[in-house]
């Protein structure tokens, strides 16, 4: 190989990377500038702050699938635990089942909003790592632990709350799902604070390189002294830990905490990881690309009611858009071979 | 214990509120009457509520007492129970078709869209920007509400635009974003009509983020949560189906049956959904709850 | 050996051909060609470009220019089903054997014995395969799923198969990497008799002793281009010519053997009557019945034997991969019990493993966290970050040192020529500084230079003081770089020698009193 | 290798072989003796051949969802096109999308129940087709695909029947649902049937033989000279086709295709794949099992609703078992060697 086979070769691959991030983002920006064109108002800072706290959501519980998914694992659970953690919430920060009913109630019953955080998140990382160990220890793969937990957790959730929903907080809690920092929408900030913190931890950190090694092959991982499995435990705690911050923030923004909660969100945040690029089968993504995607399906959702384009015709949008998306960014990545 | 009766009570879905609050009534009734109740929970499914039909027929129960999660799909397993000799009531969704149905009690879920249409179209009277919230795709309830508020909205379409019409799959956190989307693109709407009660309850919180107050939001099935919000004037109204009274009447007439074969006094039993405004809360049914 | 018969027509000429890999020129204007009858090596360093080429006439790959023709027409193959269908038949280098299925099936797959209703035959195929893998030595069960093989009855698999295929032309990318020399020779004799019925093969291997005793002819590559072709006259190709070629210099001794060192130092790892027990994941592995061997702090320990014969479990069971069924390990003098490879690597413990795609390299990621995967802590600060620029240095000083071909840091570990990557996974341990550095296969499919490279490595480690145990399958290796050798035989150690004292013939004595037979019924006793 | 060692080594084969199959079986039989246990009336013969009619349904799925996951793929769109496929089953049944409310319908305008079967599985295998040439030419994850299909097909679906039901099919048809054969019920001879069949292609056809290769490794099934991309289309075209099949049981049962129809299918169905011991990494795998993982997944539901557990507690438990049933087959299996 010559001298210049290696300049050229190394050109080629900062030039694979921007693509590489960019797949996506072109994507999403050629959504923005068709809707804006269809709707001025869509891009109104109004609509756009809508977007960024629809998608926080399950945008928090996204960056904890990134974890998971790196591994070559998957979570299907994170609807029901989210439910499941906001039910907890609820039952913190009102001190009981009770639902009362007053939309105002000032909450002196309960424990206030810090204890409400604190037991969805610490119930989250918990249910995460039960479930870690179940994939671990008894060997079971984790689509079938997370689906096994998708309906035990929806049952408890019904079983606490008896199929209502648990309603009325302060306003200091509803603060976190509703209220703003400047134009900004508090749980848009939480996300964009949270999502640096993961890019941080998986870039610059020595747990995010094993992340990623155990992902790429966990056989050599271990042989390279990494302890797999409690690597492979820490990614569900980790998911848990943001399904219970994503369940509390849900929570306090609907002033609500219901049994019905999350349904289906598993299938939305696995989408926003794998349109963000990464890969299913472990070892390839980021926090960058998984936050894109999360903006991509909120972008594309939010802009197809902002046309008032019937339900159905959503559907079927949503869902060529999703493999759209997904083909573009491997058409683009085949054009810039490794 | 051995001689008494068993029944079975089955609802759609006890995701749902609405359902819970029926099977509660229903297990209250036969705990007055004094039989045995087997439970089932459609869990969204009509496969689901067929295999639970199928079941307790072969555990030979006395009778059955079901809201089906769709009328045409749950037919056959009723005419199967039918066959077997056993009585059916049938409570909210009517079915249609099956010959010898002991009973159907109900308020007819087209009646009731209709009679929140009403109640809207009477709160403006000089014509309304609209914004209509849809339940879940393709299921009953969605489908016949529906029915019911474009059969008062579409004759007056020149008065009653409905500018922004969306599905939010019957739930709340759906609601919220798409309300959200909704008034960013159309602006504020007079008034909000929602398939259930749970939507409103997240369009509420959706207007309440943008200060709209004075939207008139409209929901359906008049729970707890949103008798409350009436009361406080969050919501202009709720439709109320009586699903407890429907309840007790249904496991009333099968048990009569089951012990005598005592025939109902009528075969349909039809109450009329009303909507609950701050005005008439006292009618609502569950208006005890909201203490 | 008959030599070509210069008479019979060309049966696959390739002319020009070049191949880029965004960015890289992998084949610049290559020309060849092959007779009936013929046996044609291909040779060259690692990265040379002989698998690209490989793969270009096995159909996996097009070439991005040139010409090629098979039987004097145009060949192109679109997929591996053209060329199967012409009767061109592979080796690959990477073992292409589905691991879940049996080896019956691997060798059947897409040709299983079709009985009286249309049906898959599982009799016949059975007995079909155990004939067709007898005649490359192995008598496993052809009902065996291939995942519980090691690596080197996977690749006799593979031999077996292509064997047992019709074919016109055998290529075979370095089918020798993991065997020992009797299955070499076997193979060997087996060419031979293919080459009396007209077959033609392409041979590559780093092993040039053995291209030397078989080839009719050789070409030779050097950084993707054509450095010359060599022709038998009269004998065998002799190895200097065949170095010069490839290295483009004239060639040092082979495998120079390194001055001998000041003799070791203390015991540093000390086991004894060590036992494993049969794993139900790796039901074929071999069963150790108690080894007792000692490591000296500053020597290379060589560890001989044929395939199978317990070397790697010997390895795995030091480095806490598998389970110690009985026995003891001491370290400097303290007893070891590593439940873990985390836990001998604390202790100071390396393991380069035999199986590099699935056991060492991270195919998807870059040469840099490959490099520091073991090393993580040492390359990060007191708060869990890790130190990028040490890491870079640090990995900048190896890629020197070992003198690692790549284009950067950032690239897939995957775009290296195997020798390389070979080369980056010791670099992983040399960055740990372990105590004790175990290799097993040190340099499976690395070529002549990078080979004489890894060597003085590994001279050089144990100079540092490290006692280095060195397991290898190519006796040559064992007995230029060993400063003591042991041999093993079905999960016991027959014998020790001083390297200076060691010969071929007598290890070979030692490691194979009797032939492969390494289920045998005390082993199986054992199992219990 | 000695002959004893090879006989010991074969007999171990088949120790194994059959603990692989006996290891779901044997839970199988244990929940059947505790549900006996607790109720004698449950295994009634009625009752079994509820549990077996109730199970054909997504057993029919299973079996083409078997294929797809041997070749380590997955497809979530198999409720959806369940639904799609009876909608069109409907249409053609009945000759356009208008309602017939009546049990009774004599059927005289559509097509008759011929007609509507071709028509779904057709369907069914032509959507199968379009995502497997999704997945093979656009390179798109399976599971990318097949989430687009999920929304795509739902939305068609409510499409065709705007949103309602389709209902009252003629006798012929709904023989297929709710007819005997003498007290077998006509759906669980249907899918005894297919069961057979795809034992037969999977274990004793090349092309079955095929589909294992590509799922144990498809780059050396490649390199062996297999048409890779052919047989992943195949895969898919089969479990389409098995999507109508059970579509048209399912209407013809219901005597009504329903939009909403299928929705969580694709959990199920994989459930019953995965506890039937085929691994989601591809290559292992069996039909027999995928039979004995849909009859423990019926069997478990029976058994609860037999016994008037609360349906919160189902949830519990069925999430519990799943993982249980599984962790017990690892464990079987890694205490016999293979
Ligand atoms: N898929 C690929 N993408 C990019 N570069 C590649 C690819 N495959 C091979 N190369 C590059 O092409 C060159 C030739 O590689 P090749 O594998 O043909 O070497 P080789 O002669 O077989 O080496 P070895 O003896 O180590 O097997 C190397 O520089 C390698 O990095
Ligand atoms: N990573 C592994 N895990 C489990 N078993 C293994 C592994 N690697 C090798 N084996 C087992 O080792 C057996 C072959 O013996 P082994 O490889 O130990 O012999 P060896 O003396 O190291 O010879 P060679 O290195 O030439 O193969 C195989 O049947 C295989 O089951
Ligand atoms: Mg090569
Ligand atoms: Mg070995």
């Amino acid at each position: 190989m010559s001298v210049a086979g290696e300049q050229n070769q190394r050109g080629g691959i900062n030039i694979t990377r921007l693509l590489m991030s960019f797949g996506p983002l072109l994507f999403l920006a050629a959504l923005v500038v068709v809707f804006t064109v269809l709707k001025t108002s869509f891009i109104d800072p109004i609509n756009l702050f809508n977007i960024t706290r629809q998608i926080s959501i399950t945008g928090l519980i996204a960056l904890g699938m990134t974890f998971v998914i790196l591994t070559a694992g998957i979570d299907l659970s994170v609807g029901s635990l989210l439910a499941f953690c906001g039910m907890v919430a609820a039952v913190v920060a009102k001190g009981g089942t009770a639902n009362t009913l007053s939309l105002s109630t000032s909450g002196t019953q309960g424990y206030g909003w810090f204890a409400a955080l604190l037991a969805a998140v610490v119930v989250g990382a918990a249910a995460g790592g039960v479930q870690g160990l179940a994939i671990t220890r008894l060997k079971v793969p984790p689509f079938v632990v997370t689906l096994g937990g998708l309906t035990v957790f929806r049952g408890l959730t019904l079983t606490i709350s008896n199929g209502g929903p648990i309603s009325g907080f302060d306003a200091s809690m509803r603060w976190f799902g509703t209220g703003l920092i400047g134009p900004v929408p508090v749980p848009a900030l939480i996300f964009a604070a949270a999502a640096f913190l993961c890019h941080i931890v998986l870039r610059y950190t020595r747990y995010g390189r094993a992340v990623y090694a155990v992902g790429g092959n966990a056989e050599a991982a271990r042989l390279s002294g990494l302890r797999v499995d409690r690597i492979l435990v820490s990614v569900y705690v980790i998911v848990g830990f943001f399904a219970g911050l994503a369940a509390f923030v849900l929570s306090a923004r609907l002033n609500s905490s219901e049994a019905v909660a999350g349904i289906g969100y598993e299938l939305t945040v696995i989408s926003a990881v794998v349109i963000g690029g990464t890969s299913l089968f472990g070892g390839i993504g980021s926090v960058g690309g998984t936050v894109v995607g999360a903006a991509l399906i909120g972008v594309l959702q939010n802009g197809l009611q902002f046309n008032n384009v019937s339900s159905y015709t959503q559907s079927i949008v949503i869902g060529l858009i999703l493999i759209l998306a997904v083909a573009f960014d491997r058409w683009l990545k085949s054009r810039v071979r490794r | 214990a051995e001689d008494k009766l068993t029944i079975l009570g089955s609802v759609p879905n006890l995701g749902f509120p609405f359902f819970v609050h029926m099977l509660n009534e229903i297990k209250a009734e036969a705990a007055a009457q004094g039989v045995n109740l087997t439970e089932s929970d459609g869990q969204n499914s009509a496969t689901k509520q067929t295999a639970d039909i199928e079941a307790a027929l072969v555990q030979k129960v006395n009778a059955i007492v079901i809201s089906p999660l769709d009328v045409n799909a749950l037919a056959p397993a009723i005419e199967e129970a039918v066959k077997a000799g056993v009585p059916v009531v049938t409570i909210d969704r009517r079915v249609d078709g099956v010959e010898g149905i002991l009973a159907h009690v109900g308020a007819d879920n087209v009646k009731g869209g209709e009679a929140e249409a009403n109640a809207m179209v009477a709160a403006f009277p000089n014509g309304a920007k609209i914004f209509h919230l849809q339940g879940q795709p393709g299921a009953g309830p969605a489908i016949d509400r529906n029915k019911g508020v474009h059969n008062v909205l579409d004759p007056l379409k020149d008065k009653y635009q409905i500018v922004f019409e969306q599905t939010a799959n019957f739930a709340r956190a759906e609601a919220l974003s798409v309300t959200e989307a909704g008034l960013a693109a159309n602006g504020k709407p007079d008034a909000i009509v929602c398939a259930n009660d749970d939507m409103a309850l997240g369009a509420m919180e959706a207007c309440a983020a943008r200060n709209f107050t004075d939207v008139k939001i409209y929901g359906f099935d008049a729970l707890p949560e949103a008798l409350v919000a009436v009361r406080d004037g969050k919501l202009a109204g709720t439709v109320e189906q009586f699903p407890g009274e429907q309840s007790r009447t249904a496991v009333r007439i099968a048990v009569a049956y089951a012990k005598d074969k005592s025939e109902p006094k009528e075969k349909l039993v039809l109450l009329t959904p009303i909507v609950i405004g701050k005005d008439n809360l006292d009618k609502a049914e569950r208006i005890g709850e909201t203490k | 050996m008959s030599s070509t018969d210069a008479a019979s027509p060309v049966l696959l000429a390739v002319e020009g051909v070049t191949k880029h890999f965004s960015g890289v020129t992998a084949l610049s204007d290559v020309s060849l060609d092959i007779r009936p009858g013929e046996i044609l090596g291909l040779l060259g360093e690692n990265g040379a470009g002989k698998s690209t080429l490989l793969k270009i006439l096995s159909g996996v790959m097009p070439p991005s220019s040139g010409h090629i023709t098979f039987d004097g027409a145009d060949y192109h193959p679109s997929s591996p089903q053209d060329a199967k269908r012409l009767g061109i038949v592979t080796i690959y280098q990477e073992l292409s054997l589905i691991p879940t299925l049996t080896v019956a099936e691997n060798i059947f797959i897409g040709r299983a014995p079709i009985g009286p209703l249309g049906l898959v035959s599982w009799r016949r195929m059975e007995e079909d395969s155990r004939a067709i893998i007898a005649r490359v030595g192995l008598s496993i069960d052809p009902m065996t799923p291939v995942s519980a093989l090691s690596v080197a009855e996977q690749q006799l698999v593979e031999i077996a198969r292509a064997l047992s295929l019709k074919s016109r032309l055998i290529i075979m990318d370095e089918p020798t990497s993991a065997l020992t020399e009797t299955e070499v020779q076997r193979l060997l004799s087996i060419m031979d008799r293919l080459r009396r019925d007209k077959v033609a093969i392409m041979f590559v291997t780093h092993r040039l002793e053995e291209a030397s005793a078989i080839c009719d002819r050789m070409t030779v590559l050097r950084d993707g281009r054509l450095a010359g072709h060599l022709d038998r006259q009269g004998g065998p190709i002799a190895l200097p010519k065949i170095i010069e070629k490839m290295v483009g210099r004239a060639a040092s001794e082979l495998y120079a053997r390194p001055a001998q060192r000041a003799v070791a130092g203390d015991v540093v790892l000390s086991v004894r009557g060590l036992r494993t027990v049969r794993d139900p994941e790796a039901p074929h592995a071999i069963v150790l019945d108690g080894v007792d061997i000692d490591l000296k702090a500053g020597e290379i320990l060589g560890v001989a034997g044929l395939v199978g014969s317990g070397r790697t479990e010997l390895a795995r069971a030091i480095f806490g991969a598998d389970r110690i069924a009985a026995g003891t390990i001491t370290l400097d003098g303290q007893p070891i019990a590593p439940a873990s490879p985390a836990d001998a690597i604390a202790l100071g413990i390396g393991l380069v493993p035999e199986d590099r795609k699935h056991q060492a390299i991270f195919a998807a990621l870059g040469i840099l966290p490959n490099f520091s995967v073991a090393s993580l802590g040492t390359f990060s600060n007191g708060f869990g970050f890790m130190a990028e620029r040490r890491e870079r240095d640090a990995l900048a000083g190896f890629r020197k040192m070992l003198s690692i071909r790549m284009a950067s840091v950032e690239q897939a570990i995957e775009g290296l020529s195997g020798g390389n990557q070979q080369k980056v996974i010791l670099a992983r341990w040399l960055a740990r500084d372990p105590k004790v550095l175990i290799v097993d296969e040190p340099t499976r499919g690395v070529d002549v230079g990078a080979k004489t490279e890894v060597h003085q490595i590994l001279v050089q480690l144990a100079a540092r003081g490290i006692a280095v145990m060195m397991i290898s399958s190519e006796l040559p290796e064992v007995l230029a770089v060993s400063d003591r050798i042991v041999t093993m035989r079905r999960g016991r150690i027959t014998g020790e020698m001083p390297g200076i004292e060691a010969n071929e013939e007598k290890l070979m004595e030692l490691m194979a009193l009797d032939k492969r037979d390494t289920r045998g019924p005390d082993a199986k006793e054992q199992a219990r």
